[in-house]
């Protein structure tokens, strides 16, 4: 068997699964993008061009969508790395001597972003949340924590604690894996800490904050299950992420094209950035 | 399209070696899951299959999807042609969904006396019956005895009620006991019990507003507008939601909002946060389903408030009372592998004896006077319900059109929109209008 | 049996040619080293044989048969790999006995072969450990018998020794050339260590930059290396080669007016080489050079003597240990002109 | 004296960030430990009368809302979305750590699928499982779960199979062994510890996801996270806070325990496979 043949026999597996399970699934996405369909007519859809796109395109709501989801992914993930990072940096003495405070830190993160919704759903709750409760008790008020005004606070504050012990997690790792001796080498050559910090320890742990950034970043933008049982769309679509908005616009109103059309211009557009990103990183490492 | 997607149907079929599990002898039904429902249909199928004459094909087997997303579900199991159940659950703003999908039903003889022609209606689409009626949904108003009857008997209150009142309604009113409530009363009454407008309250909120995104949350809302006259179209088909009577009712809420007299997380409410402001205490009144009866009216899961809540049917506007009123049903899968035996037990549901089988297992059907008068003693509860579908119950013209949910859904996006402060009154009442139409073409 | 021939070999990887035609046989029996620097494509060649690498170019011969095209496996060669790859999750027995396996050899034949193997090298009280609770020299030894157990035509060694202490080393060696004696097989050995290959070889390859800069026996190559590459190479510390100069009338002549007498010559000699051992320190008056003492290293035995000579510049001179030097102190030299090595322009042995 | 209290401002931030963080968890399970009169009289965090009740009201549930078989669908669920992934990237990632092949096309479509909402392909899958008879079906959630984890598995595996000496490959084929042999008897072992890894991490994930869960599951394959949510919206009503809570408490708890114990695993995994992603 030529080495060929054996790369092919190799790739068989994953190629097969991939196919079947996401082939034929993208095939239907462009598809019925380009087509009248709705439930009605599931199994005979009647082309209909660029209609959905266009609809689409001229929805505010999927412009209002697709803000909210740039906007939470940009924000959590800034948070999310500097309040990882100082954590990292700050309480990696102590953890160095005690490994099982990482097990803590990182438990948000375990629990299913779902749960960790209908978490705050009773945490949050006026009547049975404990934290309004404290609130009222000390202050004497509570904020609305869902409300339109602060609805994006929340569920950016929710991501953000969520999801700094990932950030926290990684930049740990790469902090500890600066190699002693240069930092020893720094403080013989009488570096302070605080530029010790910032020109030796930053910079050897930037591609591993890039990274973290990058995977907070996509999560963030593609959020869904914390939002979408805690505040459903929001008040006036005011929490819609793209995610939610593609799944209203299938099951909720039913207009299949549209949310296919939304599915395939999200696709492209991470398909190119991801494109570029992948050529960034690689020039990065050339 | 078609032809390459047998093939691959086939071969991914084969592949996976999952096949649909083979075609049984019986009859599969669909209810309503997770609730009193469901209990009272098991109740009601045990008996069925009791029945002496009802053959071993013909038995009846229940299967029961999740409530979360149901209709959704349904509607792409039905449109897709599945024989996955016989029979499957109804209602009445879904019927126009689905009735492409069904095949309308005979009812037994006596059905009429049974359930009474309203009741019978919401089970109806295009002048044919779809289905046999099992439960009938609709909105109670919700009230604390303890506070309105300290209220009605404090004198010295009634005039900062009127001041109150004047202040925020433009209107001089004075406690009054709630059975007599205009929406206006029901508004006063919940900024007087408003500690951020009442700072004397005993309760920190006068009213619970569910106004999360959802859909089931504009069909509590609705009593509201309809009392002032409000319908979604006329006669002739043309849209109305841009109306006084919408005007009216948004207007309303938003000075409830505004002044702070729903708790301040209401637009995630929905039924059960509602249902929890209300058995926390510190809540005066609230319009809810009048299935929340069961726990709100319970000591054991509503310690704090159970014996001093009292219900009552929604309160009065210058078009006369109303309450939203829905049935949930069981209607029969025109696909399904055993259509005559679905017909059949659909039928037999119609029956008194079902309906009172039904009934005395936590259903709540809405049952005709003479039929509710033998279970009385123990479904007390069932009485005003009928009363109410009968003397109060309403639906919005195109309420069972096929897009009606599509509506709901879409006045819930623009409404809350407004409420929250989103977007002004005439913007959201532009783009609902506009939306409907498209829906409602 | 046993013979493996290389004919006009050829390896490259994209544009980048790493073995540029290599010829040479390994008779039957014989202990062949392939030695250079490292990237000199030793490592390559061996694994061209052993069929890990396909050949660009040429052909391999075992036995008289082309072999080519044929798999590893195939080829009928045992390997001992520079880091042992043992098996980490096989026990020794398991190590020693996977291609029995895999050849499907009968359970009690391999039980009895690996048992022999494990004999022979001393194995047998670790036959159930895994590799990571053996000592270095045990994990080299299990490499070893995994390759005596398959009883293959010919053994190739990469780099066996490098992963050793230096003390192991010296053992090992010793082992690895008794072994050769008793199995009497046809073994390939890369090193970049002279020492190993001039121990150990009965034949060695040198190699440069892919090519095979001389092919001979440990002393051919020491008393008579073909170019100036192979000179230095071999033997430590190395030849020293004297700067370019002009010959003529029986001399070379240097700056400075300097010239050393080299009699006669066929060619034109323009590289002078001569290993520090034959030169000598002698009194001022007798020398044929006179130097002066930049650097000593004190070996025991040896002085290893830095001198600078005018006109020529640096050179090494192994002395008497005994000697007492200073630096700056003016010596004498004199040369062993019957152990001088002449080379032309191109640094070719004249 | 001074240097035994250096760390304390250290320990002081620890302790308020692993609160913060892990107050909805604290706060959950100290209302799912509460009577449905203490809730309502009392939210906050201390537990005047501990009760087991409402964990007895989950547990005990069986005709409407079924915890055992939520529980039973996500096992399974998971363990396909976690076993599969294995299966099908070992080889390739076999043929990319060795062989640079797939490097082109396969491998980077993998690795970008991690940053894909995958709620994309969720329509279509929907449709494409109706046809198949696969929705509603813990197999048919199982193999989307195994989609869902398949980036990691790939990087994690290409990693760990960089880390086995490429010589040990060369020795087995001297050994006469074939690629395939070499695959399952030699590099699979060797891999072990890895796999392991992979494997917890992607139960994790399978567990704990939502949306494919929602979707394509109606009644017979409900996972657990979309279970949990039932309890809200149906079963909750009007004093049933303390059941949703126990339920969200049983729901977390499977994929807590897996990750206290292997944390060590996880922030390893996690690393490798982000940084080299």
């Amino acid at each position: 068997m030529s080495p060929k043949t054996e790369n092919r026999i190799l790739a068989t597996p994953i190629v097969l699964f991939l196919l079947v399970m996401l082939g034929f699934p993208a095939v239907l996405d462009i598809l019925y993008s380009f087509s009248e369909v709705s439930f009605e007519n599931l199994r005979s859809p009647t082309l209909n061009g660029g209609k959905n796109f266009i609809k689409v395109v001229n929805d505010p709501e999927f412009w209002a969508a697709s803000w909210f989801s740039l906007k939470f992914g940009v924000a959590t993930a800034l948070s999310e790395c500097i309040l990882g990072l100082v954590l990292a940096v700050y309480l990696a003495p102590i953890i160095r001597k005690n490994n099982w405070m990482i097990a803590v830190l990182i438990m948000p993160m375990i629990i299913a972003p779902a749960m960790m919704g209908l978490m705050y759903r009773l945490v949050l709750h006026e009547f049975v949340g404990s934290l309004p409760h404290y609130l009222y008790l000390w202050l004497g008020d509570s904020p609305a924590f869902l409300s339109r005004e602060n609805v994006f606070l929340t569920v950016f504050t929710i991501e953000t604690l969520q999801w700094t012990p990932f950030a926290f997690l990684l930049i740990y790792m790469a902090y500890e894996a600066i190699p002693s001796e240069m930092r020893e080498a720094a403080s013989v050559d009488g570096t302070r800490p605080w530029r010790m910090f910032w020109f030796i320890e930053v910079p050897q742990m930037a591609p591993t904050l890039a990274v973290a950034f990058f995977i907070r970043f996509i999560d963030g933008f593609r959020v869904f299950d914390n939002i979408f049982v805690l505040t459903g769309a929001g008040a006036g679509g005011s929490t819609t992420s793209l995610s939610i908005y593609i799944y209203l616009s299938f099951f909720r109103s039913g207009d299949i094209g549209k949310a296919l059309a939304a599915s395939v211009i999200l696709f492209c557009v991470a398909f190119v950035i991801l494109f570029f990103a992948g050529r960034l990183l690689r020039r990065d490492r050339a | 399209m078609r032809k390459s997607n047998k093939y691959l149907a086939t071969a991914a079929a084969a592949l996976l070696a999952v096949l649909p599990s083979l075609a049984s002898a019986e009859v599969t039904v669909l209810g309503w899951p997770g609730g009193p429902e469901e209990v009272a249909l098991r109740a009601a199928a045990k008996l069925y299959n009791s029945n002496a004459d009802v053959s071993e094909d013909n038995k009846v087997k229940l299967i029961f999807f999740s409530r979360d997303g149901f209709y959704d579900k349904l509607q792409a199991d039905l449109a897709a042609g599945t024989d996955a159940f016989d029979a499957n659950l109804l209602a009445t703003y879904s019927i126009g969904r689905y009735a492409p999908y069904l095949k309308p039903v005979t009812l037994s003889d006596n059905a009429a006396e049974v359930f009474g022609d309203a009741v019978l209606k919401t089970m109806q689409f295009e002048g044919q019956q779809f289905g046999v009626p099992t439960d009938l949904s609709l909105h109670f108003l919700y009230y604390r005895t303890d506070l309105i009857q300290e209220l009605l008997e404090d004198a010295s209150q009634h005039d900062k009620y009127g001041d109150i009142s004047e202040e925020y309604l433009g209107v001089r009113l004075s406690p009054k006991d709630p059975d007599n409530w205009s929406w206006q009363d029901f508004a006063a009454n919940a900024l007087y019990f408003t500690k951020s407008v009442n700072s004397d309250s005993p309760t920190r909120y006068g009213t619970v507003l569910q106004l999360k995104n959802l859909l089931f949350n504009m069909m509590v809302f609705h009593s509201l507008p309809r009392a002032y006259g409000a319908d979604w179209m006329d006669a002739d088909g043309n849209i109305t939601v841009d109306s006084e009577a919408f005007r009216e009712a948004l207007g309303l809420f938003k000075i409830l909002v505004d002044a702070g007299a729903t708790p301040k997380d209401s637009f995630s409410y929905e039924y059960a946060e509602a249902n929890a402001a209300f058995g926390a205490g510190q809540v005066a009144a609230m319009m809810q389903w009048n299935a929340a009866a069961a726990d709100l009216m319970d000591a054991k899961k509503t310690p704090v408030t159970a014996t001093v809540t009292a219900t009552i049917a929604p309160p009065t506007g210058p078009e006369g009372r109303f309450t939203h009123v829905h049935g949930l049903g069981l209607g029969v899968n025109a696909s399904g592998k055993n259509v005559a035996g679905a017909e059949a037990f659909v039928q037999w549901m119609s029956t008194s004896e079902a309906a009172t089988t039904y009934a005395l297992n936590g259903g709540a059907p809405g049952l005709s006077a003479e039929v509710v008068a033998g279970i009385a003693s123990e479904r007390p509860d069932l009485v005003p319900l009928g009363q109410f579908a009968s003397n109060y119950g309403f639906v919005m013209t195109g309420g069972t059109s096929a897009k009606a949910l599509s509506v709901y859904e879409l006045q819930a996006k623009e409404f809350t929109g407004f409420l929250s402060g989103g977007q002004s009154l005439d913007e959201a009442l532009a783009k609902t209008a506009t939306g409907m139409a498209e829906l409602l073409k | 049996m046993g013979t493996i021939e290389l004919k006009n070999v050829t390896k490259s990887f994209g544009p980048v040619a790493v073995i540029k035609g290599v010829s040479l046989t390994a008779e039957e029996g014989e202990f062949v080293v392939f030695v250079g620097p490292s990237g000199c494509g030793k490592s390559t060649l061996l694994r061209l044989i052993a069929g890990l690498e396909e050949t660009s170019g040429g052909s391999i011969h075992i036995d008289g048969k082309d072999v080519t095209e044929l798999d590893p496996n195939h080829r009928g060669l045992s390997m001992v790999f520079q880091s042992y790859a043992l098996y980490p999750h096989m026990t020794v027995y398991g190590n020693i006995a996977f291609a029995l396996k895999t050849a499907g050899v009968a359970k009690l034949e391999i039980d009895r072969k690996v048992r022999a193997a494990a004999e022979t090298l001393k194995l047998t009280p670790y036959l159930d450990r895994k590799p990571k609770d053996l000592s270095g020299g045990q994990r080299q030894r299990v490499a070893i018998g995994r390759a005596i157990v398959r009883q293959p035509k010919g053994f190739l060694f990469d780099e066996p020794l490098s992963n050793l202490d230096a003390a192991l080393r010296t053992q090992t060696r010793i082992e690895i050339a008794n072994l050769h004696k008793e199995l009497g097989a046809t073994m390939v050995y890369v090193t970049h260590d002279q020492i190993e290959a001039m121990t150990l070889a009965d034949k060695i390859v040198v190699l440069n930059d892919g090519e095979v800069m001389q092919i001979g026996s440990p002393k051919e190559l020491y008393y008579a290396p073909k170019n100036t590459f192979v000179a230095q190479f071999i033997g430590s510390p190395k030849m020293n080669l004297l700067p370019r100069a002009s010959y003529g009338g029986g001399a070379m002549h240097y700056q400075d007016g300097v010239k050393i007498d080299i009699g006669h010559m066929d060619g034109t000699p323009s590289i002078v080489g001569v290993r520090p051992e034959d030169i000598s320190l002698c009194p001022l008056g007798e020398a044929e050079l006179s130097a002066s003492v930049t650097h000593n290293e004190f070996h025991g035995a040896d002085n290893n003597v830095f001198v600078s000579v005018p006109g020529i510049g640096s050179l090494n001179v192994r002395a008497n240990g005994k000697l007492d030097l200073q630096n700056g102190q003016p010596v004498g030299l004199v040369l062993d002109k019957s152990q001088l090595h002449y080379f032309d322009e191109n640094g070719v042995r004249t | 004296m001074k240097n035994k209290y250096k760390d304390l401002p250290r320990w002081i931030v620890f302790a308020i960030a692993a609160f913060v963080m892990n107050f909805p968890v604290i706060s959950t399970l100290s209302t799912a430990l509460k009577t449905n009169a203490e809730i309502s009289r009392d939210p906050g965090l201390w537990v005047h009368a501990p009760t087991l009740n409402n964990f007895a009201v989950v547990l005990q549930v069986t005709e409407r809302l079924n915890i055992f078989s939520y529980l039973h669908n996500s096992l399974v669920a998971s363990l396909i979305g976690s076993i599969l992934p294995i299966l099908v990237c070992f080889p390739m990632a076999y043929a990319v750590a060795r062989r640079g092949y797939g490097t082109d096309v396969i491998f980077p479509t993998v690795v970008n699928l991690r940053a894909m909402p995958l709620i994309i392909f969720a329509i279509p899958l929907y449709m494409m499982y109706q046809t198949v008879g696969l929705l509603d079906t813990r197999l048919g959630l199982g193999l989307i779960l195994a989609v869902v984890n398949l980036p990691l598995a790939l990087l994690l595996l290409i990693n760990a199979i960089n880390d086995v000496p490429y010589e040990l490959d060369e020795a087995a084929r001297m050994d006469g062994a074939r690629i395939f042999t070499i695959l399952v008897k030699v590099v699979f072992p060797i891999c072990l510890p890895t796999l392991a890894t992979v494997f917890i991490f992607s139960f994790i994930t399978a567990w704990n996801e939502f949306l494919f869960g929602l979707m394509l599951t109606t009644s017979e394959a409900v996972p657990m996270t979309v279970g949990a949510s039932f309890f809200f919206s149906s079963g909750g009503g009007g004093g049933q806070w303390g059941v949703a809570a126990a339920v969200i408490i049983v729901a977390s708890l499977p994929p807590v325990v897996l990750g206290v114990l292997m944390y060590k695993h996880i922030s390893r995994s996690m690393t490798a496979g982000a940084v080299k992603g």
